[in-house]
């Protein structure tokens, strides 16, 4: 009986959203609104669940944990919680650099080891022998090609003419055209696949309403 | 710019090269610092969504409180967000009885939205040429037509021209040239946008 | 243990350090290069007064980037342009909104915003509820964000921040109002889709020049110079590992 | 007055103007001066000492003016030059220029200049030095008392004059040493006022100089001059002989002064600015007998207006300068301190002035079109050492007599008319005839690759106003018409519900398989291989929107590993996906009733920090998570029996509706777990992106979407696996979804191009 309640529960909120494509109305703010509460409030309960209770609050009981360790997240911790309240706002400054200091050396060490180190060899890897044969010379060349045209595209900065725009070397500027072809090949197959993807899902999501509609009938 | 909050940018600036150099270098003295550090950062990550979700509460509650322009869908944020709340603090996140409200209510809202991006996909490509007019749009709508035919599976059938096949097949890889070239762009942009924190020219935390 | 790609990286990181440093310092001085003019951020000044002029909104969205993810570099570059965005229509009659799908990255918008204020000697106009959570989830932050583009008359959205392709479900509720949108993300679906859904897309790496574009300071000048004086040496490095490949010695 | 005439061009001006319509000239000198005292510029002076090479715009903005005025104005221009200078430094020239038109005017009424308005200023204004020696200030009264036509008596006061000077110089500091040798002369005057007074100095010089106009000048004393002066004396003698009277005095002179000279041959190009901008004019009152004929001259043959020089002029002023100039030779030595101070600073403001012609780049060009007149070549100094006033005055040599000529001529006395009793003022008829052709002076300018490129600057600013500004109008957004929008949704429903009810795919089912799918099944089904009871760590990292479209796939990849009796442990980094791996278990367990789902998978449930936690996870799995989602001690787990590490696990599956997040796990995870079979079940929009990732070896397997799906049902020959209703809406959407963009970029493209032909047509 529940699971049936819960069914028709997403079946009218589907209704409500897909209503949308004519244009907004009040249903679909309704099923938005309701969805943004229920993921913010659950959201919150996994937060307490699976990070403050296990990693703020279990050490207070650990005898083992140094009280250094356990104090310092307790007092970041309350110091954010100050921004609450907006005369006491200021203080959760330094929680927050904490958090942007850590996130910085993420930054930099996803985007040396994770992106560019990594690419660079996948660029030198597709002319290695085992990937030749997929590809091809050919292949991997125009790989190679794209992928430092693509690059060649992004260059901002260029030689300052008074009088004159700022414009790159004519070959740069060629290059950078080249890889606008590639960038808008790439771009193309992306959004291909986003609208394979909604497109499935919209499917599923009419197969749905048609399947709870088929249980509606006798 | 200048002089605003000292302690804070010492502070970002000193845990930020802690951490990148126990990246660098796992030494015994970085590497369990780096872990400490990652660890509380996770924690403050998670006080601060909670901050931010109560701000988010309280701004709905002001909305519906207001004496003018009253905002009486807030009320249906309200209906959502405390059951959730309560019920899994009651419960735990875990529970049976808690699960529903995501594939009774977050599934299917979630997929309508994305199923509702098809339409809004093709009414955007439909679009695109009226609206921005350039080789590279027609490109980009060219590439997509063909990725779309090559994605839809009608070729992978005996039946469909072999030589359609084979040059379907042989521009799958074209993309990857440039996804490449522009991931390598944005890790370049992303390297320093880390170092200028690093260097506190970009304060976002100060105030 | 210490690995040659982590020497690699440190060399990388002091050589861009020490080059940013250079450059910053000499870029008081009128450089002797420029940037190549891109026309969504004319179009985004261009915005930007009219939103004043007219008394609308303009209309932030940072993303859902957490600050400890990878992709949040996207977010604290969306937060500089808020910074810059806020300082000049500060005086307009409706502040700019600046909207999150992260709790610290909400927090951080809220610090820049009051900084901002605060540097313009007009704190009494900041409102925290101007740098908002509208949702936690992807999905949920897009759907919070659409009422703001039907209620809050905003002429302008800039989107900067990390995104997927549910994107383009805000770009069309603005075009629905006739919005200006200029669009960046670091994300290849979300730019896909920007570049078919927004009018001015920001593609790839533009994304980390915006601050440049926008003015906000020399230092930022001298990190899109220092980004393109090593784009030189990742293509080298390409060729490099290229012919490694062909060697066999990868 | 209605109306101010220019002291430098002689044209009329408004009254008003402060500076001269045509010229630029400083028109109202007095109010400027004493609005600004040199006290106040001189830190100006400082800074410009330290950095004494001119502005690059200063240069630009006047050197065409003065090119011009060079090629149209001829001989003029070349009598002109020397008086650029005047209108210069504004402190302390103008004024004298002012008094100058005044005197000229008094003139008619009284000849006695004492009670002229101007005198009291100027005795003011003397330094003290001047005030102190007698003969500059009795110079007036013997002015007074004896006509220029009696210049003996003028002559010993003079020279009392000079050897008082020539006693304190010999009392006096080092030459060197500026500084301190000017107290001794400027007794109790604080140095602002030995600053500002000085310049008074300068201009003082010239009176005595004209004091001593009248006397008749031995030719030989000239030859005796020559010899200690410098190439510069030399230049400035060949056109005034004068100079020769004031030899005796040189003579006494002491060593150390012609040491002096000798070494600070660099001084004289520096000394001479303040000679140059000492106005041949001056309004001291000893020069009226000269000056104020002048300038009457001027009032009745030139009306205002019109350029006030005539060759007479020309030529008495000439030789009062020449006067001026071996007079302050003469006075040099007890002001060389003072001198050396100020000669830099005059020099810079003569290069940030409006007489740019002067500075010293352009002396090379000058040098290049000097005529090559013997004498004029002996004349010229080394080109660091040539003084700009000279260089100004070459143009006059060039068409003036040649000096031999020049002494016959001014061996003629005047005897009629206003000059009555002058000699050599009016050159004659045959000097007429003499006249050499004017020197055809460069117009090609030494100009620097920064000076073009502030030119260029200058050009495009310049176009730049007069260019329209575009108005601050933005673009209309043009918005999807409700008609379009209602069109597309209801094509697109039709033709999906069409497919989904007909359940007839276009083409047949897949029956080509990419590698990475083959890989996938193929690894995803052999794992039993590998261990009896393989390991499995699944990653499910998929937003609840978009788990329908990887539903179908991933129940059934999971159902496979069930078969294979494989102990899976599942972990999210995304709040609510826990959530959703249960349901994709429980799911894919009702396939294989014989599996124990809660003894053999683990749901480890959410992972904080995305990435960062992935990391730490990756690094030490059974650190990071402690604890099941249900809350259960997750190392007591039967799944997570015998896993220490990351590299227990014998295979990861991930299922990802993102190519970020895939690319989270291979950058985090990847690394740790390289020979170990990674497979990924993506969605269609993640496919190009882990398309690198896939050739590079870093993804073992690959299905992605509602294709992906297909095939590994096909692949792994699941009966009743493939949902036919699902493949035809897919297929029939997609293709739907091509043409419209087709058409419409068609239709969009027709449209721009018809109006353009018609428009074409018209024309």
């Amino acid at each position: 009986m529940t699971d049936a309640l819960w069914t028709l529960v997403a079946f009218l909120l589907t209704l409500a959203v897909l209503s949308y494509a004519i244009g907004d109305n009040p249903l679909f703010r309704i099923a938005i609104y309701t969805f943004v509460g229920v993921s913010a409030g659950y959201l919150a309960v996994v937060l307490i669940d699976h990070i403050l209770i296990p990693k703020l609050i279990a050490p207070l009981g650990n005898s083992g944990a140094s009280w250094g360790i356990v104090a310092i997240p307790w007092l970041l911790s309350l110091l954010l919680l100050a921004r609450l309240v907006p005369r006491l706002s200021f203080l959760g400054t330094l929680p927050l650099a904490f958090l942007v200091g850590v996130g910085s050396a993420v930054i930099i060490s996803g985007a040396l080891f994770g992106t560019l180190f990594g690419q660079i060899q996948a660029a030198g890897l597709s002319f290695s022998p085992p990937q030749r044969e997929s590809i091809g010379w050919i292949g991997g060349l125009i790989l190679l090609f794209g992928t430092i045209t693509t690059l060649l595209y992004f260059q901002f900065t260029a030689r300052r003419t008074p009088g004159k725009p700022v414009t790159r070397p004519p070959w740069v500027e060629v290059a950078a055209k080249i890889g606008q072809a590639f960038i808008a090949i790439t771009l193309g197959a992306f959004f291909a696949g986003v609208i394979q993807t909604s497109l499935t899902v919209l499917i599923t999501r009419l197969d749905f309403i048609l399947q709870f509609l088929k249980t509606l009938l006798p | 710019m200048a002089m605003r909050s000292p302690i804070a940018t010492a502070i970002a600036i000193g845990v930020g090269v802690i951490v990148l150099l126990g990246y660098l270098f796992p030494l015994p003295l970085l590497d369990p610092l780096r872990t400490l550090f990652l660890d509380w950062a996770i924690i403050l990550a998670a006080v601060a969504g909670l901050v931010a979700i109560l701000n988010l509460f309280r701004v709905h509650w002001q909305k519906l409180s207001a004496p003018r322009n009253r905002d009486y869908y807030s009320l249906f944020f309200i209906l959502g967000f405390v059951p959730t709340l309560a019920l899994g603090l009651l419960y735990g996140s875990g529970d049976a009885r808690i699960q529903p409200l995501i594939t009774a209510i977050q599934l299917p809202i979630e997929a309508s939205l994305v199923g509702l991006l098809t339409i809004t996909f093709a009414i955007s490509a439909v679009r695109l040429m009226a609206t921005r007019r350039s080789w590279i749009s027609g490109l980009f709508l060219a590439s997509t037509i063909i990725f779309l035919l090559a994605g839809s599976g009608i070729f992978l059938s005996d039946t469909a021209p072999s030589f359609l096949r084979n040059t379907l097949g042989a521009l799958n890889f074209l993309p990857g040239a440039g996804a490449r070239g522009i991931l390598l762009g944005i890790a370049l942009g992303s390297l320093l946008t880390g170092l200028r924190v690093l260097l506190g020219i970009d304060r976002p935390y100060s105030e | 243990m210490i690995s040659f790609l982590s020497v690699m990286a440190l060399v990388i990181i002091l050589f861009s350090v020490g080059l940013l440093l250079f450059l910053s310092l000499r870029a008081k001085r009128r450089p002797r290069w420029g940037l190549r003019p891109l026309t969504a951020f004319s179009d985004l000044s261009r915005a930007i007064g009219l939103s004043v002029e007219e008394g609308t909104r303009l209309h932030l969205t940072l993303g859902n980037a957490g600050l400890t993810q990878p992709h949040s570099a996207s977010a604290l570059v969306g937060l500089q342009a808020l910074e810059r965005i806020t300082a000049v229509s500060s005086i307009s009659d409706r502040p700019p909104l600046a909207t999150s799908g992260e709790g610290s990255l909400a927090l951080l918008s809220q610090s820049t915003l009051r900084a901002t204020y605060r540097l313009n000697n007009a704190l009494d106009l900041y409102d925290p509820n101007r740098g908002r959570l509208t949702g936690v989830t992807p999905l949920s932050y897009i759907a919070g964000a659409i009422p703001i583009a039907y209620d809050e008359d905003v002429s302008a959205h800039l989107m900067i921040g990390h995104y997927g392709s549910e994107i383009g479900l805000l770009c069309e509720a603005a075009t629905r109002n006739k919005a200006f949108t200029l669009a960046a993300s670091d994300s290849l679906e979300a730019q896909a889709v920007l570049f078919a859904a927004a009018q001015q897309p920001l593609i790839g790496e533009e994304l980390f020049a915006a601050p440049a574009y926008l003015q906000t300071g020399p230092a930022h000048l001298a990190s899109v110079r220092v980004q393109d004086i090593l784009r030189w040496g990742v293509i080298a490095a390409l060729v490099l590992s290229a012919l490694m490949g062909v060697l066999g010695w990868l | 007055m209605d109306t101010v005439i220019c002291p430098q061009c002689g044209s009329v001006n408004p009254s008003e103007n402060e500076r001269c319509q045509w010229c630029l000239a400083p028109l109202h000198p007095v109010q400027d001066s004493g609005q600004e005292p040199f006290s106040v510029d001189l830190p100006d002076w400082l800074k410009d000492i330290e950095a004494p090479s001119p502005p690059p715009e200063s240069t630009e903005e006047e050197l065409p003016d003065w090119l011009l005025a060079l090629r149209q104005e001829g001989e003029s221009t070349s009598l002109e030059e020397p008086l650029q200078p005047e209108s210069e430094p504004e402190g302390f020239l103008a004024p004298d220029l002012e008094g100058f038109l005044s005197l000229g005017k008094e003139k008619k009424e009284t000849p006695i200049v004492p009670s002229s308005p101007p005198e009291p200023s100027e005795s003011e204004t003397f330094p003290s030095w001047v005030n102190q020696s007698e003969g500059l200030t009795h110079a007036p009264s013997a002015f007074e008392a004896v006509p220029t036509s009696q210049p003996e008596e003028g002559l010993p006061d003079w020279l009392k004059a000079l050897r008082e000077k020539e006693e304190l110089l010999e009392g006096g500091t080092p030459i060197e040493s500026g500084e301190e040798s000017t107290p001794p002369t400027l007794a109790g005057v604080p140095p602002t006022l030995e600053v500002e007074k000085s310049p008074e100095w300068l201009t003082d010089l010239p009176s005595a100089s004209t004091e001593d106009k009248g006397f008749e000048i031995s030719e030989a004393a000239l030859e005796e001059q020559e010899p200690e002066s410098s190439a510069v004396n030399r230049a400035e003698s060949l056109e005034g002989e004068p100079s020769a009277a004031v030899v005796p005095p040189f003579t006494e002179i002491p060593e150390d002064l012609t040491a002096w000279y000798e070494e600070e041959p660099v001084l004289f190009p520096e000394e001479q600015p303040p000679l140059t901008s000492t106005p041949p004019l001056s309004t001291d009152e000893e020069t009226l007998s000269v000056e104020s004929l002048d300038a009457e001259g001027e009032r009745e043959e030139f009306p205002l207006g019109t350029p006030p020089f005539s060759e007479e002029e020309y030529a008495a002023w000439l030789d009062q300068l020449n006067l001026e100039e071996t007079l302050i030779e003469e006075e040099v030595p007890p002001q060389v301190p003072a001198f050396i101070e100020e000669a830099p600073t005059e020099t810079t403001l003569m290069s940030e002035g409006a007489v740019p012609p002067f500075i010293e780049s352009e002396l090379p060009q000058w040098l290049a079109e000097t005529p090559t007149d013997e004498s004029v070549e002996a004349a010229v100094a080394p080109t660091a050492e040539l003084p700009e006033w000279l260089e100004a005055m070459r143009p006059v040599e060039a068409v003036a007599p040649l000096p031999a000529q020049e002494s016959e001529e001014d061996a003629r006395i005047e005897t009629s008319g206003p000059l009555a009793g002058y000699q050599g003022v009016l050159p004659g008829e045959p000097e007429a005839l003499r006249y050499s052709r004017p020197p055809v002076h460069a117009v090609r300018l030494n100009v620097s690759e920064k000076q073009r490129a502030y030119v260029a600057l200058l050009e495009s600013l310049v176009s730049a106003e007069s260019a329209p500004i575009s108005l601050r109008v933005q673009k209309p957004i043009s918005t999807t018409s409700p008609v379009l929008r209602l069109a597309i949704t209801l094509l697109l429903a039709a033709v999906l519900l069409l497919g989904l009810t007909s359940g007839t795919p276009i083409s047949g089912l897949p029956s080509l398989f990419p590698a990475e799918a083959v890989a996938f099944a193929t690894t995803a089904n052999t794992l039993a291989s590998v261990h009896p009871a393989p390991r499995v760590l699944v990653g499910v990292e998929v937003d609840a929107g978009f788990l329908p479209e990887i539903r179908t796939a991933s129940v059934n990849v999971l159902s496979d590993l069930m078969r294979q009796n494989a102990r899976l442990v599942f972990i999210t980094t995304q709040s609510n996906a826990s959530v959703l791996a249960i349901t994709l278990a429980q799911q894919a367990a009702q396939q294989v009733p014989e599996y124990a789902l809660s003894e053999q998978s683990l749901h480890l449930g959410y992972l904080a920090g995305e990435a960062t936690g992935l990391a730490a996870f990756a690094h030490q799995p059974t650190i990071a998570v402690t604890t099941t989602w249900d809350g259960q001690v997750a190392s007591n787990a039967l799944p997570l029996l015998g896993i220490t590490g990351l590299q227990d696990f014998d295979a990861i599956l991930l299922v990802t509706d993102s190519g970020e997040r895939a690319r989270a796990w291979l950058e985090q995870v990847r690394p740790l777990f390289p020979e170990r079979p990674l497979l990924i079940i993506a969605s269609a929009q993640a496919a190009p992106y882990l398309a690198p990732y896939m050739q590079s070896g870093q993804v073992t397997g690959l299905i992605s979407g509602l294709v992906g799906s297909m095939m590994y049902t096909r692949l792994t020959q699941k009966a009743g696996g493939e949902n036919p209703a699902l493949w035809s809406a897919y297929q029939m959407g997609s293709l739907t979804i091509a043409l419209l963009i087709l058409l419409g970029g068609l239709g969009s493209t027709l449209r721009a191009a018809f109006p353009a032909s018609k428009t074409t047509s018209r024309r």
